[in-house]
């Protein structure tokens, strides 16, 4: 509709169609709902909605399939990549993805996802790593900073007890059958942009059937950390960029690279 | 005049604030005056001069994708309708 | 004797606490006493409800059907909990947050504007304690010098220096409920 | 197709097959791993998925994937391994995706040993793994029965939307026995794949395959919609064997493996003169109560036979409910009793049979 | 010390913490975090060991390996959890390590909920893990039954070298209840760790801890010898509380949370003059046959009570072997059952009394 | 005694104590057995036969505990890592080891010795990669090579099928927690003898309490690779050091690092 | 009419597959079989043996106490077997690797030197059909002609150019058990 | 003059011929002759002419720990006894 000056009104933007309608669960400031959004929003453009399957983890996403507007499968804690893999095989032409936390993926589904990575399986996972265990209530995660204190590591992580954190991408990057391995952010706009252009990458390389893509999102939970959505975002940026670098860690040679950070 | 504006979904808002914060016009202040269904205060474009671009970096941060981002362009730049 | 009571709200409106609050007095008070929690951050952003009964002889079941009394702190509270309430009991209605009236005649309305009055005292936070002050004046099983007390003896180490305010809630609470006018 | 000489697991790996099985997802143990290696060889020659899988967690979630893409999928595993799928089996069964497992039990508790058991009725009948379901079990005696109740369990996993364990013991899975396979079935094209199934949404609603009812009473309405499928197949699918018991004194009632040394122990027995019969109950889930309730109406005693410690024993006695009395003869930890220990122990419950309970 | 208000979960980890445990192994899961959680605070204060596992499965085995040092040890968590532990109870079982497992059950199957379940009876009572083994289960009702019983329940496994489940639902890891904690027990120094533990070979031919007998006929004789300690565990060990069965013409019979609420029902048809008992088994294995068969032997009909689909069920009818009629009331996926409910059955079963079976 | 020639007879080798009288039940030639010896003299030279506690995985070496003359346990498959932290969280005096095949620790147990690692648990872990699941009669293991037949993959490993063998070292060294990670081979006496010196360093990282350490050994499994043992001895050195590089991967600071090969 | 046969020997003897070629010429010629093996690489270096039993009659049980005939193939399995086989059985030992006698005087006893015999025929792994050989030539249940016919069935494709040579070893299997003298 | 001797334990030789491939002075071959008890043809030291150096190489190769090695030392050499 042409309105004043010669103009006309455009949206810019909204709701991608691969979320559904409904409101999360997720408590104000979480960065799950910007991960979903943009994993919505590159189904959207790549006009995939209908023949995408997603796994949920079990997490405080366990109820992504509520918020996905496609098929979706809700997985044992730590289990989806096995999940994953039994639906790509049998569904090869269809983009298959799981989406798990740092609890789920890192800790209890080690095992899956490092396998799942070295057979190159031809899924793509989106991690989101807030170093802790949101649903729960605050545990320690295998990622949790040493010091970070947790409702089980009372007086901040101990390396001495619980040893070091684990970096996924740095660990997957070294399966030959990864095909792209990248850790990005979601602590500010800039970041944002950045990570979404990584899960459009990470889909485009199960597309074209080039193996396992993962992407890392360091995310935050302001409910657990016991602060604001804001300082929340500050604390990823401060604290976990340092200790998760950003970066390509892996990136097969027929991906069209991408570069660092 | 403005160039934009934006409509936020108070049903999905849940007040976190992060827009506020992002803004480079700094138009977007917290509702103290009413609560959502949810219980928060949402989030609201106070943009009295228009200075609104529909740049849509707010929509990029919020995490409930309540935000709505429409701007005007020229006619001849709009796609079809 | 068994009075139980449902206190329900948004998870992070402090019915949990509140409930364990009433608990607490009633175990200083050489009463049996029970608490039970609706749980888990992994149903952030429902609601949270906690029955607590209190009781002269040993206590059965730690739930019940038809509550002596509930506070209800959000809209889903209300429409879940006004049908249950047992008649003749006590319901503690939060309008801060809940803008229709209980319709119920058989029982004891208190309506609350908790949340305003918490804010007024400088800490939301506070508004299920001005709640839970309602209640107490209503109730008749204990009184607010004893939970005032009890508060005193359970309240966490970081949150002491609050004592007074927390005080200053249930006293509030009180007052309206002693000025709300008994319905029927 | 006539008789071929068959090994229980090529058999059943085989019948699966023929079943139209279009996903295989394993890890080896014995004594099952001639299955896996036969479908590591044939499925791929036939277009079809194999995988080894990491682990048996990774198999059972890996069938519980494809499950949920509604093909027809499997896993076959031993003892430990079986144990270590019970929390992806209450997820099957929390979300209604039909399943096929076969275990072929092992001695046990712990790494035990390879020999045949039956030491692992009570958690693949009484449900290992945690909320309540239960899976259709079917427990063959033979070869040829292995492969029938193989090829069958696919139908029926689909038909009830439920996971059905093929349940034998290690000597059935090693042994050799004339068999005849069944016909070759189509694998079910894609597009064919049931209306629930995760396929894509294309051109309908999103399905969700989920086993989450976070509000108990969704959850109970759940629970019971279980309980009826339950009673459906309780009064469709018992299934169990008699021999010679139109005239018998005692029965002896014995399953798979067990049942079949019973039953030349009774021919043993009858050749004696003794009047004995044979209940062989071969759906252990459905179990065939009412069989061995008439059974306990017609004999003065009856004689369990298994391979572990006592185990479909209370099965027995909740059918027989204290009517005459119950003997039981077991050998455990993978020992396979011998035809004539059994005839020794039928003697004895014989001569006790007039003495009531 | 006088009673405190105290939540289940931290009940039994100071009750644990009190009985000289000296290492905790867990994982995080709804409605038992707390436990952990108070774990993690106290163990490293008192200078013993706490470690959030990697998964249940880590954790089992860790408490498997630090049990081998003959040390007191235990972990806890929930349903899905526990399925996950299976492989490494049998283990545990078939070394015959002491272990304390304390489960607070969940909604199931699968993921279901979090909500107060008994839907794990036969999971832990019956079996979950492959082969023959029982652990022993005990049931509370109260936060300080909880306590007591998880206390007493090192002493029980490390003399009988068993499994000891604490089993309870939800609401009772949950619950809030006025309770006396037990005096705090010294840890065993290291030189007073059993003769048969790993400490080192110091002066002595090695020590072995396996749970392999890859001899059939040595398997079964440690399977016997298996059965023989469950025997005097049967002779010693069954608990169950009778509350007004002097004079009753019915009972009910429950056990944990359903227990004592259907003794608030029970109390209730009492002061409504319904001349009705309650037997509440609270040892699950050794489960107390022998008393409900004395129920059964006194009254006219009994009504079972469970969070379940009706699992302990079949331990009563293996009990009362059809001298009465049993009747069934259960919730299922996490629905608490309420006294009206139960006492309205109550009076359902009392009606039918005089008609038998 | 003194001999002839004023020579007097010494004894230069015999079997270590650290091994009982008993004879093993692996395959002629079976590379298991060199390994066994390895770990005890090193336990002999220590002077910890007494004070060590081992853990037997399932594999063939299920039965280690009979040959090793010392404590030990007998894990559930793939669990040792998981079964040697409870040994070792209340023994912290006592030097444990695991003694683990490829499908028992990068297939099943990939979680626990990832978190093993992770942690900088204290125990020392011996790895056999011998390309295959000796024990259950050879099927594919998670290090079987591409192309390599085994009975699960008839036509040889295909990488699109099963994917990529994992390389532990390279995956374990990622971890902050470990302390030492090394590959060594056995393939023929110059490379026992490395394996030996790692072993030993491995045993003393642990009892300088530095953290985890592994040492993997290219072993060979003639039965199951259906060659003699000398050719299996070949075959190691022709195809699985090409793909498995021997070499130092980790080694923690504080160690008087060796240097590569 | 139930023929019982055991067949054990060290793993890597061929016990089993001699087992297997006694099962397929039973159902060649018409009788029910089993074949039932000790089973399992996870006893490498223990004793590998089989049960086969032809009949005309179902089989029930694939294993039995008291087995019509053994062929042992090493001192382990002739202590374990000869007490076993049932009154008027046979037990073909292979005396290669036995160097005691069988000593039971009511029961048929063959002593070959099947390693021996083997390798006179360039193969060493043939010891197991010389001994096959021997059984079935006392056994009268099969005819040598009716094996060696099955073996040509059965035999795997890559060991067929050993086909000759493995009938030859059942051959003069059957020629030392002709020779051999009856005991009592 | 020999140097050194091997023996080499019977009850444990499993005939692998592993050690027959080491020697540096080729002094170990396969009994053909004669079985172990498990069956095997065992390795034996075949030095009709003292070669044996007790070098030890056998031994480090060697999976069943099955040689035990000597040497002559000069007796001041040697250690106590
Ligand atoms: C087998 C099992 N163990 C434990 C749990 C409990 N549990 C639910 S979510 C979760 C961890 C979630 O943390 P993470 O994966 O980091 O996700 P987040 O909530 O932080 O997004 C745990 C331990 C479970 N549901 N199942
Ligand atoms: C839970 C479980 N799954 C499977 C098995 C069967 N199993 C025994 S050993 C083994 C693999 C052994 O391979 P590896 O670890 O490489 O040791 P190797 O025998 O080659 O030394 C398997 C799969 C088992 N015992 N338990
Ligand atoms: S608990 Fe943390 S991760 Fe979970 S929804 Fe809330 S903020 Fe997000
Ligand atoms: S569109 Fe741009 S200018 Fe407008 S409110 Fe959003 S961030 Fe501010
Ligand atoms: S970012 Fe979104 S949810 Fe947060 S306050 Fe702004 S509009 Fe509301
Ligand atoms: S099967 Fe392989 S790994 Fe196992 S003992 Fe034999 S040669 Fe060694
Ligand atoms: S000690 Fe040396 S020279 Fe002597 S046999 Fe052994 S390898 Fe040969
Ligand atoms: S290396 Fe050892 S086992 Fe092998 S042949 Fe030589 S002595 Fe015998
Ligand atoms: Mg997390
Ligand atoms: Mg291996």
């Amino acid at each position: 509709m042409t309105g004043r000056d010669g103009m006309v009104e455009s949206l810019i933007y909204t709701k991608p169609v691969s979320l559904t309608e409904r409101a999360t669960h997720y408590c104000p400031g979480c960065t799950h709902g910007i991960s979903h959004r943009l994993v919505a929003e590159v189904i959207d453009e790549m006009g995939r909605r209908e023949t995408t399957i997603g796994v949920a983890p079990v997490g405080c996403s366990v109820f992504a399939y509520d918020y996905f507007n496609m098929d979706f499968a809700e997985a044992a804690h730590g289990r989806a990549p096995a999940m994953a893999t039994g639906l790509k095989r049998v569904s090869p032409d269809r983009l298959v993805f799981t989406y798990q936390g740092d609890g789920d993926l890192a800790s209890i589904g080690a095992a899956e996802i490092l396998h799942a990575a070295g057979r190159g399986e031809n899924i793509t996972v989106i991690f989101i790593n807030n170093a802790i265990y949101g649903m729960t209530g605050g545990q320690m995660a295998p990622t949790t900073l040493p010091g970070q204190k947790t409702t089980s590591t009372p007086s901040g992580r101990d390396i001495e007890m619980h040893g070091f954190p684990l970096k996924m991408c740095e660990i997957l990057s070294q399966m030959d059958g990864a095909a792209y391995i990248v850790r990005r952010s979601l602590h500010d706009v800039a970041h944002i942009r950045k990570a979404k252009k990584a899960i459009r990458q990470a889909f485009e390389v199960q597309e074209q059937g080039i193996g396992f893509s993962m992407v890392e999102l360091l995310s935050s939970c302001p409910t657990n950390w016991g602060i604001s959505a804001q300082e929340a975002l500050t604390w990823v940026e401060e604290h976990m960029v340092p200790a998760f670098p950003l970066g390509d860690y892996k990136v097969h040679a027929s991906i069209n690279a991408g570069k660092k950070g | 005049m403005a160039s934009g504006y934006i409509e936020i979904d108070e049903e999905l808002c849940k007040g976190c604030e992060l827009c506020t914060t992002v803004c480079p016009k700094d138009l977007l202040e917290m509702a103290l005056d009413r609560f959502t269904p949810k219980g928060y205060h949402p989030a609201e474009l106070v943009d009295p001069e228009g200075a609104c671009t529909g740049c849509a970096i707010c929509s990029v941060i919020c995490p409930d994708a309540a935000i709505t981002v429409y701007r005007f362009v020229p006619a001849e730049k709009a796609g079809v309708s | 004797m068994q009075t139980e009571i449902i206190i329900s709200g948004f998870g992070g409106q402090g019915a949990l606490f509140a409930g364990q609050l009433l608990a607490y007095t009633g175990l200083d008070h050489g009463l049996h006493v029970t608490w039970f929690p609706s749980y888990g951050p992994e149903m952030r952003g429902g609601t949270a409800h906690c029955t607590v009964i209190l009781s002269d002889d040993e206590i059965g079941s730690p739930v019940v059907k038809n509550p002596s009394a509930a506070i209800v702190m959000n809209i889903p509270s209300l429409e879940k909990y006004e049908p249950l309430v047992a008649s003749d009991g006590v319901l503690v209605v939060n309008t801060s947050l809940i803008d229709r009236h209980a319709t119920r005649q058989d029982i004891d309305i208190i309506e609350v504007p908790a949340n305003e009055i918490a804010e007024e005292l400088g800490e939301k936070r506070l508004a299920n304690l001005v709640l839970t002050g309602a209640l107490i004046e209503r109730l008749g099983v204990l009184t607010i010098e004893q939970v005032g007390k009890s508060l005193g003896n359970h309240i966490p180490e970081h949150r002491r220096n609050l004592l007074e305010s927390n005080r200053e809630a249930l006293q509030r609470g009180a007052e309206i409920a002693q000025r709300a006018v008994q319905p029927g | 197709m006539g008789k071929e000489l068959l090994k229980g697991n090529i058999a059943f790996a085989e019948a699966a097959i023929r079943a139209g099985c279009e996903a295989y997802f394993g890890y080896p143990i014995t004594p099952q791993t001639e299955a896996l290696e036969h479908m590591s060889r044939r499925m791929p020659e036939l277009g079809r998925v194999f995988l080894q899988a990491e682990s048996e967690i990774a198999a059972i979630n890996m069938v519980y994937g494809a499950a949920c893409a509604g093909v027809r999928v499997m896993t076959s595993s031993s003892s430990p391994g079986v144990s270590l799928m019970m929390e992806g089996l209450s997820y099957i069964a929390g979300s209604e995706v039909p399943v096929v497992l076969v275990n072929i039990m092992r001695g046990g508790p712990g790494l035990g040993n390879i020999a045949p058991s039956q030491g692992d009725y009570n958690q693949i009948v009484k449900g290992g793994g945690h909320g309540d379901y239960k899976p259709i079990v079917l427990a063959p005696a033979t070869i040829q029965e292995l492969i029938d109740l193989t090829f069958e369990a696919f139908d029926l996993a689909e038909k009830y939307r439920t996971i059905v364990v093929v349940l034998a013991d290690g000597s059935i899975g090693q042994m050799m026995e004339p068999a005849e396979l069944p016909p070759m079935q189509p694998v079910r094209a894609f597009d064919g794949r049931p209306e629930w199934a995760l396929t894509g949404a294309v051109d309908r609603t999103p399905n969700v395959v989920s086993s989450i009812y976070i509000d108990p009473v969704e959850e109970e309405i759940f629970n019971l919609k279980l309980v009826e499928k339950q009673k459906q197949i309780e009064a469709e699918q018992v299934r169990s064997h008699k021999l010679w018991m139109d005239d018998a004194e005692i029965a002896v009632i014995a399953f798979g493996t067990a049942g079949r040394i019973a039953q030349t122990a009774v021919r043993d027995a009858r050749s004696q003169g003794l009047n004995v019969g044979l209940l062989r109950p071969i759906s252990l889930y459905p179990y065939p109560y009412d069989s061995v309730r008439e059974v306990a109406e017609q004999v003065q005693r009856i004689l369990v036979v298994e391979m572990n410690g006592g185990q479909m024993l209370d099965d027995v006695r909740l059918a027989v409910e204290g009517r005459v009395g119950v003997d039981f003869y077991g050998r455990m930890g993978g020992v396979v009793p011998l035809p004539d220990e059994v005839y020794e122990q039928i003697q004895k419950t014989y001569a006790q049979r007039a003495n009531g309970r």
